[in-house]
C-alpha cells in the first residue's frame, strides 16, 4: 500500500520508475557503502516527519466537516501529532483536499500546493476530491485534484469517517517512513528535477485552461463497448 | 554531593580542566551551554505539554504515538514529539517570497530569538545560580525583551504580505500598550526591595511566618495586584491567547508568522516560548518568592527545582488561559491597557509607597496596614472595571407571543 | 465584577480537564487503530454483492444483472453488462447473471438507494472503510470478483437485516419448491411424460461467469 | 404609506482617503480562510484595520445541485440534498421530500410526521451547537467551546448513524414519509440525549455567556435593523434577533408543528450577540419539543402505503415548498413537465440570502468583527453556492 | 389574504396600460401566478410591497426558468360530415406549432408583517437570444440582489437597474449560461469508467479507435477473464 506499485503507477507521476535506469555502477557502490548511516538518518528523518505531520487548515466542502470531526475529542488526530492545522500554506506538510474542487477554485488549490514548502503530501479526501464524485457531471466540478496536482493519498467515501481519515493518515505515515533519502527511489521532494510547483490553469470562456496538466495527469484507457 | 550545588560543582570540575588564561571564557560558554540545553528542553517539553494539557481541557489526549524511531511499539506516551517536530521543521524548505525583504525576513527569527534569549542572563535560577549578576538586572531584562516585539515588526513588514503587514501594526500597538503597565507593575517591587537586582529581590522574600507562610510579594496587596497586572501584561507581551493578536489564526491567517516556513517558523516558535519562560521567570522572581521554598520544612528540596517548578505552574497557568478565553479586539485591548491596567498599576504604586512607609505597623495596626493597602486597590478596581465594562452585560429576552 | 466571566469560564474548563482522568462522558476519544471504530449495523459505505456460497462466490451471486441499480444510481457509478448466457438461481429458475459489475468507489455516494431498490436483495452496503489506495483507477475501481462477498459475511455485519432478508428468500425458495414439485405433480398426473422439473435446490452452478 | 422606506440599494462606501488616513488596504480574505467556514471570500477594503468596503465573492463551491437535478429522478437527487447544508442533512431532506409531497400531493403518516419534527429538532441542535463552536473559534478561543459542541454532536451524529446508516448524509427522509423507523432502543436513547442536553448547554453557557471578552466582542457588533433585514430577506436566527416575529414553524405550521407547544425567541439589539443568544434560547426550545415529541409519538407505518419509490413521476405542476431550517427559510421549487426528472429545480439557500446585509453589517467594523459578524449570521458553502 | 384574481382586478383598475395576467399552475399545490409585464413590473412590485392589504415585504426566492423553443403539436378534433350522408365522423387533426421560447423570472412573495402568501409573479424575456432584459425588482426588495446575480449568471436574464449586475456564482471571464437547457459543458470525459446514456456517448470520444471491438470485453471484464 504504502510503496508505490510500480505496474500501477498509470497517469501518477512516476519519477522514481522513470530514474531507474540513470543511475551509474559507481553511485551505487558508493550508496552501499553507505548504507548504514544512510539507512540511520532515513530511519529518523521518516520518523520525525511522519510523526509530524501538520495540514493545512484548508477545507472545501461536506468532507472538511468530518476532517474537522477527525481532530474532535473522539477521534483526536492529535494522537498522530497532526492536529496542527495551519492556516498558512507555507508551514502546512499535508493538503487534504476535503470536498469538492469546482473549476472556479481549482486555481487557487493549485497556487495553496505552490505555496506549500517541501516536503509536501496531498489526501483526497472523498468521493469528489479523487474524481468528482456525485457532482462530476456539473459544469463546474472538476474531475479529480490530480488533474493538476500529484496526491498521495486517496481515501473514498462520501464522506469518508474521520476513522477512514485517520486510516488515510496512517497509510500516509507509512508511505513517509519508507521513503528512500537518495537513490533511484528517493522520495519525490529529494530528487532535483520533479517538479515541485505545478502550472495554476487560468479561468476560461467556457473551462479551465488547460483543463487538466499533462504533465501528471493521463486517464488509462478503459475500452467499453462502443 | 550536595544537590543545591551540584550544576555548580559540574562547571567547576569541568572548568578546572582548562588552563587558566581560558576558565574565565569556559565559564561564560558553560553558562550559555546551560541555559539553552535546559530551556532548549524546557521549551520541547513545554510544546508537548501545551498540546497535551489543552487536550484534556477538550476531552481527548492529545499527541501520545510518536515513540521513538527504531523501536515503533514503544509508543513513550508520545514525549518524543517535539523532537518529531523538530526534525521536520528543520528539513522543511526554507521559502523565502519573491517580493519580501530578503535581509528583515532573515533578519526578524534571528533577531526574536537571540533577543528572547537574552533576558534569561539575569534570572536566579537557585541560590547560587545567576548567570550574570547584574545590578541594573531589571532595566536590562525590559530593555532586551522589547526588542522581541521590534522583531515581530520586522518580520510582519519584511514578508511583504497584507496580513503580514497588519500584524505588524498590531503588534506595535500592543507594544506600545502593554510596555507601560508591565514596567509599573515591576516598580513596586524594586520600590519595595530598594535595588534593581533580581537575586537580591528573591532573597528579599526570604522568611517565613511560623515557617509556613512564605513572605513572597504576592501575598501583599501591593504585589497581589502587582502580579495580576504582571500576568495580564506578560500575556500581551507574549502574544499569549487571549492577546495572541498578531498572530490570530481565524482573522489574519497567521499573522506576521504567513511567509514564514521551515526553521524560520520554528525558530519563530521557540522564541514566543522562551520570551514566555523568560517573563514567567521574572514574575516568579518578583511575586513568588523565586527559588525560596514556600514552607521552612520544604528547604531541602534544591532551591533551582523549586524555581523551575514555580516556572511550570505558571506555563501551566497560561495554557489553560489559552484554553479557555476568546481574543480581543485591537482597540479593547489597548483600552484595557490605557484605561484600566496603568492607572491601577499607577494606583499600586501609591499602594506600595504606603507600604513601604509603614512597616511599623505592627500587631492590631498590621490588620489596618492590610485592609487600607487592599482598599486603595479594590475600589479603583471595582471602579475602573465599571467604567470598563458600561454598556456590556449579559441580557433576557423576550419570546413571541 | 469584572473577571467573574472569565473566573467562571476558567473553573468550566478546570472541571473538564480533571474529568478527563475520571469521568468518561470528559474522555471520549476512541483510539482508532488501536481499538475498531464503534460501527452501528446499519452504517453504509460502499455496496457489495451478495452470494450463496463462498467457495464459488462468481457461480452463486445473487444479482440477475437486471440493471435497476445501473438506472436508479444518483451518480452513476454503477456499470453492469448483462450476460449472454442464463444460469439457475437460489429458486431454481434460469436468469441472466451480471458479465461485468464495476462499481467506482471514486464516485459512489453512499446513498444506498441501489439497496432500496433491489427487488433481489443481491446488492447490499458494506461495512468497511479502511479503503485508502494509492491510485485512483484502478485502486478504486472494484470489479465483479472484489465486490462479491458471501451472505455469511452479511449476516455477520448485519444480523437483523440478513436475517429478514434470509427468512424471506427461504420462504421464497420454498414456494418455489412447492410450485415445481406441484407442477411436476401435475405434469406426471399428465398423460404425458413431462420434461424434468427445474432443479429446485440452489446448486453451485459450475458454469460461471469464468469458464 | 409605505411600511418600510424604499431602501437605497448598495452599500454606503464611507472610505476617508487623506494625508491622515493614508491608503486604503485591499485585502482578499478567503477562499482559503480559517474563518471564512469552507470556501467563501470577502474582498475587504481597509483604513487600517477599519472595513470600508467589502465585497462579498461567491461560487468557490459552485457544484451545480440544481443542474444536475434537473437530469436526475426526483428519488435521486434525495440524497444530493444531504449535501446542500451538510451540516443538517435531516431538515433539508425534508424541506425536499416537502416541496415533492406538495407537488404530487402525497400523503405522509402520522408516525412519519412525528419522525422528521424529531430529526429536525435534533439537526437543529446539531446545527446550533456546532454554529456556536465555530463562531467562537472565530473569536480567537483555541477550539475549546467547539470540541466540547462537537463532543455533543458526535453523540447525535450516533442516533442519526444508528438510524440512518450514515453520520452526515442521512438520506432519510422519502415522499410520502421515512425511511426507517426507529427502533424502541434507539427512542430511549434520544430520549436519554435530549434529556441530558440541558445539561450541556447550562455548562456551555457558564463557560462563555458571561464571559466579559465574548460580551465585548460581540454586543454592539454588526448590527441590524429589522426593516432593512426584512427587505433584504433574511430568515432564521438572523433575523429573529432583529426582533422580527417569523418563524416558519409557526407562520405555517407545516408538518405537525401546530401540535407543539414551544416559544419563539427575539431579539431586540440585532448585534452578534443577541444572534447567538438565538442559538442558545432555540435549543433549549427544541429540547422541549423533542420532549414531547417522544412522550406523542405514535404507533404506525412510517411510509404511506401508496407511496411510490420507482418511476415517481409527478403530473405537470409546480410548488414551492419551504420549511424553517435552522439557518432559516430553507425552500425547494419545482417544476414538473410529467416527465421522471423535474424540469426545473430551484434551492433557496437561507445561507446565501442570510448574506445580503454582509457588508452593512459590517462596515465600520474591523477585520477581526467581519469574521466574527460572518460566523454569527451562519453560512454553510454547500448551500450559499449549492 | 386576498385571491389572485382580486389581486389582479385591483392591479389593472390602479395601473390600466399594466398587462396582468394569470398562469394557472395545473398541479395539485394549485399555486397560481401573475404574469406582469416588463414596463409596470416594478411599479406593480412596489404597490404590491407597500399595499396595506397586502404587505408584500419579503421576497422569498427569486428563480430563473428556461423555456426552450419547442414543437407542440396541437389535436384538434373536427367532426367531418359525411358526403355519403351517413353520421358526421370525427377526424382528428393534427398541426404542428412552434412554441417560441423565453427566460422567465419568478418571485416568490410572502408578507412578514401580516404572515400570509405566497404571491408569485412571473417575468418573461422576449426570447433566449437578445430580448433577454427585464427590469430588476432589487429596488424594491433587496432580497433579490443575490438571486438576481444569480439568474443573471446562469441564464443570462440582464437585469436593467440592478445595482451591481455581475457574474456571481462563475468566474467573469466565463462566457456561457450553464443553467440553459442548451447548455452543453466542456468534455472532460477521459476517465468514466461506467457511463451510462449521455455521459457514455460522450465518452466515447475518449475510447482508442483501435481498441473498439464490436461487441468485445472491456478492462473490467478482461480482468476477469473473457466473457461467455
Amino acid at each position: 500500500m504504502s510503496e508505490p506499485n510500480p505496474t500501477s503507477a498509470a497517469g501518477l507521476p512516476s519519477e522514481a520508475l522513470a530514474k531507474e535506469g540513470n543511475i551509474s555502477a559507481a553511485e551505487r557502490e558508493d550508496l552501499r557503502r553507505h548504507g548504514i548511516l544512510l539507512t540511520s538518518l532515513e530511519e529518523l528523518y521518516g520518523w520525525g516527519r511522519s510523526n509530524s505531520i501538520w495540514p493545512l487548515q484548508f477545507g472545501l466542502a461536506c468532507c472538511a466537516i468530518e476532517m474537522i470531526a477527525a481532530a474532535t475529542a473522539r477521534f483526536d488526530i492529535a494522537r498522530f501529532g497532526a492536529e496542527i492545522f495551519r492556516p498558512s500554506p507555507r508551514q502546512a506538510d499535508l493538503m487534504i483536499v476535503s470536498g469538492t474542487v469546482t473549476k472556479k477554485m481549482a486555481p487557487q488549490v493549485v497556487r495553496l500546493w505552490n505555496q506549500m514548502p517541501e516536503p509536501k503530501y496531498c489526501i483526497a479526501m472523498g468521493a469528489c476530491a479523487i474524481s468528482g464524485g456525485p457532482f462530476k457531471q456539473g459544469y463546474n466540478v472538476l474531475k479529480g485534484i490530480d488533474r493538476f496536482i500529484p496526491v498521495d493519498i486517496y481515501i473514498p467515501g462520501c464522506p469518508p469517517r474521520p476513522e477512514a481519515l485517520l486510516h488515510g493518515l496512517t497509510q500516509l505515515q507509512e508511505k513517509i517512513r519508507s521513503e528512500k533519502i537518495s537513490g533511484p527511489q528517493a522520495a519525490r521532494h529529494l530528487q532535483p528535477d520533479a517538479a515541485s510547483e505545478f502550472p495554476v490553469p487560468d479561468y476560461g470562456a467556457h473551462d479551465l485552461q488547460p483543463p487538466s496538466n499533462p504533465d501528471i495527469f493521463t486517464a488509462p484507457v478503459l475500452p467499453r463497448k462502443a | 554531593m550536595n544537590l543545591e550545588t551540584l550544576p555548580l560543582q559540574v562547571r567547576d570540575w569541568i572548568v578546572g580542566r582548562f588552563p587558566d588564561a581560558l576558565q574565565w571564557l569556559v565559564h561564560h560558554l558553560l553558562s550559555i551551554t546551560a541555559i539553552l540545553t535546559v530551556f532548549g528542553l524546557f521549551f520541547a517539553f513545554t510544546t508537548i505539554a501545551e498540546r497535551k494539557l489543552l487536550a484534556r481541557l477538550q476531552n481527548r489526549l492529545g499527541p501520545n504515538r510518536s515513540g521513538l524511531p527504531w523501536f515503533r511499539s514503544l509508543k513513550l506516551w508520545g514525549l518524543t514529539q517535539p523532537f518529531a517536530d523538530a526534525i521536520k521543521a528543520i528539513t522543511k524548505e526554507d521559502v523565502v517570497p519573491a517580493a519580501a525583504d530578503k535581509v528583515l525576513h532573515f533578519l526578524a527569527p534571528v533577531v526574536i530569538v537571540a533577543f528572547s534569549l537574552l533576558g534569561f542572563a539575569v534570572l536566579p535560577f537557585g541560590r547560587h545560580l545567576i548567570p550574570v549578576e547584574l545590578d541594573a538586572a531589571i532595566l536590562y531584562f525590559f530593555a532586551a525583551g522589547t526588542a522581541t516585539e521590534l522583531a515581530i515588526f520586522m518580520a510582519g513588514w519584511g514578508s511583504r504580505n497584507k496580513y503580514s503587514l497588519l500584524a505588524a501594526m498590531r503588534a506595535l500597538a500592543q507594544l506600545i500598550s502593554y510596555e507601560l503597565p508591565l514596567i509599573l507593575s515591576v516598580v513596586p517591587v524594586v520600590m519595595i526591595v530598594g535595588t534593581l537586582s533580581t537575586q537580591e529581590m528573591v532573597l528579599a522574600q526570604g522568611g517565613w511566618t511560623w515557617g509556613v507562610l512564605p513572605h513572597w510579594h504576592v501575598f501583599t496587596p501591593w504585589g497581589f495586584a502587582g502580579f495580576l497586572i504582571f500576568l495580564v501584561a506578560a500575556l500581551a507581551e507574549s502574544n499569549r491567547s487571549p492577546f495572541d493578536l498578531p498572530e490570530a489564526e481565524s482573522e489574519i491567517i497567521a499573522g506576521h508568522l504567513t511567509e514564514y516556513s521551515g526553521f524560520k517558523y520554528a525558530l519563530f516558535f521557540m522564541a514566543e516560548y522562551f520570551g514566555l519562560t523568560a517573563l514567567s521567570g521574572l514574575g516568579v522572581t518578583l511575586f513568588l518568592g523565586g527559588w525560596q521554598a514556600p514552607c521552612a520544612f520544604l528547604e531541602f528540596i534544591p532551591s533551582w527545582l523549586w524555581f523551575m517548578g514555580k516556572l511550570a505552574s505558571m506555563i501551566v497557568f497560561f495554557i489553560w488561559i489559552r484554553g479557555t478565553l476568546l481574543r480581543l479586539r485591537i482597540d479593547q485591548l489597548t483600552r484595557l491597557s490605557w484605561k484600566f491596567l496603568v492607572p491601577l498599576a499607577l494606583l499600586n504604586l501609591g499602594n506600595a509607597a504606603f507600604w513601604a512607609l509603614t512597616p511599623g505597623w505592627t500587631g492590631p495596626l498590621a490588620l489596618a496596614r492590610w485592609a487600607v493597602s487592599a482598599a486603595i486597590i479594590i475600589v479603583p478596581f471595582f471602579l475602573l472595571g465599571r467604567r470598563l465594562s458600561a454598556g456590556y452585560a449579559p441580557r433576557t429576552y423576550r419570546y413571541a407571543a | 465584577m469584572l473577571g467573574s466571566g472569565i473566573l467562571k469560564g476558567l473553573g468550566v474548563t478546570a472541571k473538564n480537564f480533571v474529568g478527563s482522568y475520571h469521568d468518561p462522558a470528559r474522555m471520549v476519544t476512541e483510539e482508532y487503530p488501536d481499538t475498531p471504530a464503534r460501527l452501528p449495523e446499519a452504517y453504509r459505505n460502499f455496496p457489495f454483492l451478495v452470494t450463496e456460497n463462498a467457495t464459488d462466490p462468481m457461480g452463486t451471486l445473487r444479482c440477475v444483472a437486471c440493471q435497476i441499480c445501473e438506472k436508479e444510481c444518483p451518480p452513476q457509478c454503477i456499470y453492469i453488462e448483462k450476460s449472454k448466457d442464463k444460469k439457475p438461481d437460489a429458486t431454481g429458475k434460469p436468469q441472466l447473471y451480471p458479465a461485468v459489475f464495476a462499481i467506482d468507489t471514486a464516485v459512489c455516494m453512499s446513498c444506498q438507494i441501489c439497496v432500496e431498490v433491489c427487488p433481489f436483495d443481491a446488492i447490499k452496503m458494506d461495512h468497511v472503510f479502511a479503503v485508502a489506495a494509492t491510485n485512483r483507477f484502478e485502486g478504486l475501481l472494484l470489479n465483479r470478483e472484489q465486490l462479491a462477498k458471501p451472505n455469511s459475511y452479511f449476516q455477520q455485519i448485519r444480523p437483523a437485516e440478513a436475517g429478514e432478508v434470509d427468512t424471506r428468500l427461504a420462504a421464497e425458495r420454498s414456494a418455489a419448491e412447492e410450485k415445481a414439485r406441484a407442477a411436476a405433480a401435475a405434469k406426471a398426473a399428465a398423460p404425458k411424460p413431462a420434461a424434468p422439473a427445474a432443479t429446485p435446490a440452489p446448486k453451485p452452478a459450475e458454469g460461471g461467469a469464468t469458464p | 404609506m409605505s411600511l418600510f422606506p424604499n431602501m437605497a440599494v448598495g452599500p454606503t462606501v464611507r472610505a476617508v482617503h487623506d494625508e491622515f488616513h493614508g491608503d486604503l488596504l485591499e485585502v482578499s480574505m478567503g477562499p482559503q480562510h480559517p474563518s471564512t467556514h469552507g470556501v467563501f471570500r470577502m474582498v475587504v477594503t481597509l483604513d487600517g484595520e477599519q472595513i470600508v468596503k467589502l465585497k462579498p465573492v461567491f461560487g468557490y463551491l459552485h457544484r451545480n445541485h440544481e443542474k444536475i437535478a434537473e437530469s436526475t429522478s426526483y428519488l435521486g437527487s434525495m440524497p444530493y440534498t444531504d449535501r446542500l447544508d451538510y451540516l443538517c442533512s435531516m431538515s433539508t431532506n425534508w424541506a425536499y421530500a416537502l416541496a415533492v409531497e406538495k407537488l404530487s400531493g402525497q400523503a405522509v403518516p402520522d408516525r412519519a410526521q412525528y419522525l422528521r419534527i424529531v430529526m429536525a429538532e435534533l439537526t437543529r441542535l446539531v446545527n446550533h451547537s456546532c454554529l456556536v463552536g465555530f463562531l467562537f473559534n472565530d473569536l480567537g478561543t483555541s477550539f475549546t467551546p467547539l470540541l466540547y459542541a462537537f463532543r455533543e454532536r458526535e453523540k447525535i451524529l450516533d442516533l442519526f448513524e444508528s438510524l440512518s446508516g450514515s453520520r452526515m448524509m442521512c438520506n432519510y427522509q422519502r415522499f410520502g414519509g421515512c425511511r426507517v423507523d426507529p427502533s424502541p432502543e434507539w427512542l430511549a436513547a434520544a430520549q436519554a440525549l435530549v434529556d441530558n442536553f440541558p445539561r450541556f448547554l447550562d455548562e456551555y453557557e457558564t463557560m462563555l455567556t458571561g464571559n466579559e471578552i465574548m460580551l465585548a466582542r460581540t454586543q454592539g457588533v454588526g448590527r441590524l435593523d429589522p426593516a432593512h433585514a426584512v427587505n433584504a430577506g433574511l430568515t432564521g436566527p438572523v433575523l429573529r434577533a432583529c426582533g422580527v416575529d417569523y418563524d416558519l414553524r409557526k407562520v405555517d405550521g407545516y408538518g405537525f408543528y401546530p401540535r407543539f407547544d414551544f416559544r419563539v425567541p427575539l431579539g431586540a439589539h440585532g448585534d452578534t450577540y443577541d444572534r447567538y443568544m438565538m442559538r442558545i434560547l432555540e435549543m433549549r426550545e427544541s429540547v422541549k419539543i423533542l420532549q414531547q415529541a417522544f412522550r406523542d409519538l405514535p404507533a404506525g407505518p412510517v411510509m404511506d402505503p401508496k407511496a411510490k419509490l420507482r418511476g415517481f413521476r409527478p403530473k405537470a405542476g409546480e410548488a414551492y415548498g419551504r420549511l424553517e431550517g435552522p439557518k432559516g427559510e430553507l425552500g425547494f421549487y419545482l417544476i414538473s413537465d410529467g416527465s421522471p426528472n423535474p424540469w426545473r429545480y430551484r434551492v433557496r439557500p437561507p445561507s446565501l440570502i442570510n448574506l445580503t446585509l454582509l457588508e452593512e453589517m459590517c462596515l465600520g467594523h474591523t477585520v477581526a468583527d467581519a469574521v466574527v459578524i460572518l460566523g454569527s449570521i451562519d453560512i454553510v458553502l454547500g448551500e450559499v453556492d449549492r | 389574504m386576498e385571491s389572485l384574481e382580486q389581486i389582479r382586478d385591483r392591479l389593472l383598475a390602479r395601473f390600466p396600460a399594466a398587462k396582468v395576467e394569470l398562469v394557472v399552475n395545473p398541479g395539485t399545490a394549485a399555486e397560481h401566478a401573475l404574469l406582469l409585464d416588463a414596463a409596470h413590473a416594478r411599479d406593480i412590485a412596489l404597490f404590491l410591497r407597500d399595499d396595506p392589504a397586502l404587505r408584500l415585504d419579503y421576497c422569498s426566492n427569486v428563480t430563473g426558468v428556461d423555456w426552450p423553443e419547442r414543437e407542440i403539436v396541437d389535436t384538434v378534433k373536427k367532426s367531418v360530415p359525411d358526403p355519403a350522408g351517413g353520421p358526421a365522423k370525427v377526424v382528428e387533426e393534427k398541426s404542428k406549432r412552434i412554441q417560441p421560447g423565453c427566460l422567465e423570472a419568478v418571485y416568490h412573495l410572502y408578507s412578514m408583517a401580516l404572515k400570509h402568501g405566497p404571491v408569485i409573479l412571473r417575468l418573461r424575456t422576449g426570447n433566449r437570444t437578445d430580448q433577454v432584459t427585464l427590469p430588476s425588482l432589487t429596488p424594491v426588495w433587496r432580497a433579490a440582489d443575490f438571486q438576481e446575480r444569480e439568474i443573471f449568471d446562469l441564464y443570462g436574464i440582464v437585469f436593467s437597474g440592478h445595482p451591481d449586475l455581475r457574474r456571481i456564482l462563475m468566474w467573469d471571464e466565463f462566457k456561457d449560461h450553464p443553467m440553459r437547457k442548451d447548455y452543453v459543458a466542456p468534455d472532460d470525459f477521459e476517465w468514466e469508467p461506467t457511463p451510462h446514456g449521455e455521459v457514455h456517448e460522450r465518452a466515447k470520444a475518449h475510447y482508442p479507435p483501435a481498441v473498439q471491438p464490436p461487441d468485445g470485453p472491456s478492462v473490467a471484464s478482461a480482468k476477469e477473464g473473457p466473457a461467455p
